[in-house]
């Protein structure tokens, strides 16, 4: 004769530590959707100049706004896939903070090295 | 309904599990079963932080312990106990390790051990400041390798089943359901724990409300030595949470008002910059406490809302020390005080901790009733006598659990005695005599109106306090006694509010104070006649000691009326003829 | 500060409510008092039917678990003034059946903990004298083996929530604490459970447990780094052919 | 014999895919769906870009992120779809789904790589 609590299906509003977990497991999609819009991209440079600035004119307005959002959610993944490295990988002898330090650098950078290939 | 098993351990905390699986071991066709009123883990054994001793090193031997242990016990000890205990406390520690309990250890993989009170050699074996903990769980998890060991969580043992002088198992409800059971068995190992509840302010749990001793007095066993209560020098005030020796162990110094080491003043030597065995600090419980009482008769300690108290400082041991060795003190002392230990003074007062006395058994745990056995701090095998030292006790659970388990073991294996139709009967009658027992209780009518728990708890509690404290003397015994009896008279008005049948924690409290009441009395008892000044126990009207008549054991026995009858059985000396405790010398 | 706060308690009693009830009790503020002293203020002097569990109340035996104001906490460890000026809820702890007021049914842990196999499991025989084990060694498990069973990391994990067979957080952190322990050898006999879909796969690494755990125990922590060692061995057994293994 | 699960396989494919995306994702979308669309930086030369693309390693290593990315997001999204919604009921469909459609698009980025 117990009882027990039902479990509503928004169970992740309940909690805003919850609700930010649910944020980042709907990061996924976004970084579905950079995948969609990176070959868009590669179609359009492969398809001449023409298509490629008229794929960049057309990635203004509401692509854009689709755009910043998926940078915030795929900020987010970053972060909390940084930040919970050092309790997956535990480096004998190495501290926690160290393996933490080292992944932001690299993020740093490779963000810095991809962004000088592009723009170069 | 009834359940069988060839034993029956009623108790999970260290004595308990190491019992039953002793049981296991000895006769792998023997079944066990393991009742206990809390899920094992939760069991008091948790709590302990400072360590567990046996002779580990070259440099220490059997001789040093056991000298320690009978010096420190105020030669009340039985020296063939002890003698059985030092030699088997490492070994049992050494199980321990085999079955994975996290002991600290040294630099090159070996076990460390720590300097404890009252003992001359650096032998106490702990897991940094959570020794109890480590030590029960390591325990509890081993249990649950081996399917020959049954638990009964959360069962609640009300009585014992007795037949002509011999015990076939015992009453109990099962809490989730309130269901009335009885478990059948051809042997009983009682491991429940001490009952420092009986006191106001103690680092005892919850559950330490003497049930055990409670339970073996009403069917007829005697009580041991119930008049050596021990108080720790250094508990929290307000909570009661134990700071460990170790702490002292450690290097920490007790302080007065005035921030002088006042120990010093009381025959425990002289101060040192560094922690000198069995001096000063680092002196046995009872000296450390009773010093405590006379630096207040002289003004010399802090009054706060608790209580008087004094300080202990660690502060020179720095951060290092107390993050390694000390984690855990730190942690409490932010918790509950609001201090850093590395920076701050800790306030601390003696604290009723640990009962030396309990159900007297023999060195294998035997009690004077058949079939029944028991180990731990609710049995008194006379290895503490008037003074437990720090850091004996966890290993008396082990060695004299697997003692009983084992006697116990060979007891239902080698006798054929099955219980009879009357002990089947008197299960029967326990289920209804339980049940009427709470139709009065629940009864709203009472004449000469209702009492609640708590207030004939509390005041029971303040009775001990003053009447049977760290000192004591014929007069505010007498008074406690009397108390006591007024107390038992207003106890069959009081009422219970819960009529549920479900974790009825209402009727579990009204039980436990039954069960108090009587341990309380066989403490005032004893105390009252034991007319000397020993150990633990320190009577102001007779301030020696005197071996002429009281080198002997106290045995209290439960008459027909609740009162308790004392007598008195010898001390076992075989080596060390009783001689001046020497501390700091 | 106000010299009393209100503490709505659930109560829930078979039979007589269908489900739990907020009851309302005054108790008096003081500095020192912890959530479960306020409880057990009210158990002694106003209403003795309130039923709970606790025993050390200094935050080592795991039994006065309790959702105070939505969170897992330890109630013994957990201060009425942090929550001033009230109401303070109280609440049993979630995701368990509820027996009785504030008693909760943990049963599905004990049934499954044995299921993980935590205890030393070697197959030879003991040595002598102890098995060495360096100080660098036992803090490769220490943070593991300081589990006190408490309960609040299955009650602050949405997963088991959901997965009533999801073995759990504290249960794979003491089959870890084992598996981590230089002493022992019985990795790949709790391999099984661990590495089922009811083990470490059905954890989507919420990370509640670890922010819940009174004992800093990372259940989190070990449950990510078993899916890495277990990935690692499935990898092994793809890669490799049969004979070579 | 331990039953074989595919569990252990599938993650290492979405921690990959986390990883490479935590790495890489932000600083590209940054640059092409955000910076560039806005004139915050100039448009790089079409000419550079395509040198950039027509190179093995750049396709191989688009392809990777591409394909890792994709699982991530399958493996994540399906226990999204569990527990989120609550649909665990449905786990056949949604896994068809979600690892269908990663491989799927994996397909299309590895011929749209190829033809660049
Ligand atoms: C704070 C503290 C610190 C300590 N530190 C140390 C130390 O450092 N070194 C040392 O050697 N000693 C120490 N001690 C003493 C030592 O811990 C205890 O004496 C010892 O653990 C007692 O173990 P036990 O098995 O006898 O009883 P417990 O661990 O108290 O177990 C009692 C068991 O009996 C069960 N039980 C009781 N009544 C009933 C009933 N009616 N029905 C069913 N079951 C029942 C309970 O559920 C429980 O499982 C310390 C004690 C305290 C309080
Ligand atoms: S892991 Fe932490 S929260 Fe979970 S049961 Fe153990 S101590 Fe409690
Ligand atoms: S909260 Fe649950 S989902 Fe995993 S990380 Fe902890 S077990
Ligand atoms: S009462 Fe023991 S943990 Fe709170």
């Amino acid at each position: 004769m117990t009882y027990v609590k039902p479990i509503s299906t928004l169970w992740w509003l309940r909690r805003p530590s919850y609700f930010l977990f649910a944020l980042r497991e709907l990061s996924s999609v976004f970084v579905a959707w950079f995948v969609v819009y990176l070959l868009m991209l590669v179609s359009a440079i492969s398809a001449g100049p023409e298509a490629y600035h008229r794929f960049l004119d057309w990635s203004t307005g509401r692509v854009l706004v689709l755009n910043v959002v998926a940078l915030l959610f795929v900020l987010l993944h970053a972060v909390t896939w940084f930040n919970l490295a050092p309790r997956a990988m535990v480096v004998p002898h190495v501290p926690p903070v160290v393996v933490l330090v080292l992944h932001y650098l690299l993020w740093l950078g490779l963000s810095a090295a991809l962004a000088w290939v592009v723009l170069r | 309904m009834s359940t069988f098993h060839n034993v029956v351990v009623v108790g999970g905390g260290g004595a308990g599990l190491r019992a039953a699986i002793a049981v296991a071991e000895a006769n792998p066709r023997l079944t066990v079963a393991v009742v206990s009123k809390v899920y094992p883990m939760r069991s008091h054994t948790v709590s302990a932080e400072g360590g567990a001793a046996a002779v580990a090193g070259p440099d220490d031997s059997l001789e040093e312990h056991l000298y320690d242990t009978i010096s420190g016990g105020d030669w009340l000890v039985d020296q063939d106990a002890a003698e059985a205990f030092v030699q088997e406390a490492p070994r049992e520690l050494l199980r321990l390790e085999h079955w994975g309990c996290p002991w600290s250890r040294q630099r090159d993989g070996r076990i460390a051990v720590r300097a404890f009170g009252g003992m001359k050699k650096k032998r106490t074996w702990f897991a940094a400041d959570k020794t109890g903990f480590h030590m029960l769980h390591t325990l509890f998890q081993t249990t649950l390798s081996n399917p020959d060991v049954v638990r009964y969580d959360e069962w609640f043992v009300t009585s014992l089943l007795v037949d002509d002088g011999q015990v076939y198992g015992v009453v109990a409800i099962e809490l989730a359901t309130g269901r009335v059971e009885t478990v059948i068995a051809n042997a009983v190992i009682l491991c429940t724990g001490g009952c420092g509840r009986v006191f106001p302010f103690t680092t005892n749990a919850n559950i330490k409300t003497g049930d055990g001793m409670a339970l073996a007095y009403r069917a007829g066993a005697p009580l041991k030595d119930m008049e050596f209560v021990q108080y720790h020098p250094t508990g929290l005030p307000f909570t009661g949470i134990l700071i460990t020796e170790a702490a002292r162990a450690e290097g920490g110094w007790l302080l007065n008002k005035d921030g002088y080491r006042y120990l010093q003043d009381y025959d425990l030597g002289t101060p040192t910059p560094h922690p000198v065995l069995r001096s000063m600090e680092l002196g046995p419980r009872d000296r450390l406490s009773q010093a405590f009482v006379h630096e207040h008769d002289k003004g010399r300690t802090t009054d706060t809302p608790y209580g008087p108290i004094v300080h202990l400082d660690l502060r020179h041991l720095g951060a290092e020390v107390i993050d390694a060795k000390l984690p855990f003190v730190r942690e409490l002392c932010s918790k509950y005080e609001n201090i850093d230990p590395v920076k701050e003074l800790i306030p601390v007062r003696p604290v009723v901790h640990y009962m030396m006395g309990g159900v007297h058994t023999d060195i294998h745990g035997a009690t004077s009733l058949t079939g029944l056995y028991a180990a731990g701090e609710v049995a008194c095998v006379s290895i503490n006598g008037a003074n437990r030292l720090g850091s004996n006790s966890l290993p008396e659970c082990l060695v004299f659990g697997a003692r009983a388990g084992q006697a116990a073991a060979e007891f239902v294996t080698s006798t054929r005695t099955a219980p009879g139709a009357a002990v089947y009967a008197q299960a029967r009658d326990a289920q209804r005599l339980l049940e009427r027992e709470f139709a009065r209780h629940a009864e709203g009518s009472h004449i000469g109106g209702r009492e609640r728990i708590a207030d004939i708890r509390t005041e029971m509690q303040t009775a001990m306090e003053n009447g049977a404290g760290i000192y004591r003397d014929g007069e505010s015994l007498a008074k406690a006694a009397d108390r006591l009896r007024d107390l038992r008279e207003r106890f069959g008005r009081a009422t219970v509010d819960d009529r549920s049948r479900t974790f009825n924690t209402e009727a579990v409290a009204l039980l436990e104070l039954s069960f108090m009441l009587d341990v309380a009395e066989s403490i005032v008892v004893s105390a009252l006649h034991r007319g000397e000044s020993r150990g633990a126990h320190q009577r102001t009207d007779f301030p020696g000691r005197d071996d002429e008549r009281f080198l002997a054991h106290s045995l209290v026995r439960r008459t027909p009326d609740g009162g308790g009858l004392v007598d008195y059985m010898p001390v076992k000396i075989t080596q060390w003829p009783p001689g001046e405790r020497v501390y700091g010398r | 500060m106000a010299d009393t706060i209100t503490m709505q308690v659930a109560r829930y009693r078979p039979g007589q409510e269908a489900e739990p009830v907020f009851q309302s009790y005054d108790v008096p503020l003081r500095k020192e008092w912890a959530v479960l002293d306020g409880l057990n203020h009210i158990k002694d002097h106003v209403d003795g039917t309130l039923s709970y569990r606790w025993s050390c109340r200094m935050g080592i035996c795991g039994s006065c678990g309790m959702t105070v104001n939505g969170s897992p906490v330890l109630s013994c460890a957990t201060f009425l003034t942090d929550y001033a000026p009230g109401p303070v809820r109280v609440e049993p702890l979630r995701n368990f059946p509820v027996v009785r007021d504030l008693v909760v049914d943990i049963g599905d842990f004990m049934a499954k903990l044995p299921s993980v196999k935590p205890w030393l499991i070697r197959d030879d025989e003991p040595p002598e004298g102890e098995y060495l084990q360096t100080p660098d060694e036992l803090d490769d498990y220490k943070k593991f083996s300081m589990c006190i069973n408490c309960m609040l990391c299955y009650s602050a994990c949405p997963v088991y929530a959901l997965d009533p067979a999801f073995v759990g957080p504290a249960a794979i952190a003491l089959a870890q604490r084992y598996n981590l322990d230089s002493r022992d050898e019985g990795a790949a006999d709790r391999r099984d459970v661990l590495s089922s879909a009811e083990g470490v796969w059905a954890c989507t690494f919420v990370g509640e447990c670890s922010t819940a755990c009174p004992k800093g125990v990372d259940p989190a922590g070990a449950i990510q780094r078993y899916k890495l060692t277990a990935a690692t061995h499935a990898l092994k057994d793809f890669l490799l052919p049969r004979g070579a293994r | 014999m331990r039953r074989r699960s595919p569990e252990p396989l599938v993650w290492l494919l979405f921690s990959a895919g986390g990883m490479a995306a935590a790495l890489s994702v932000p600083v590209l979308l940054f640059l092409f769906g955000v910076a560039i669309p806005l004139g915050w930086l100039p448009r790089p030369d079409h000419a550079h870009l395509l040198t950039v693309l027509r190179s093995p390693i750049t396709k191989l290593v688009l392809f990777g992120l591409c394909v890792l990315a994709l699982f991530h997001w399958a493996h994540r999204f399906r226990y999204t779809l569990y527990d989120g919604l609550r649909l665990k009921k449905l786990s056949g469909l949604i896994i068809v789904f979600c690892y269908g459609g990663a491989l799927a698009g994996s397909a299309v980025a590895g011929y749209v790589l190829l033809r660049a």
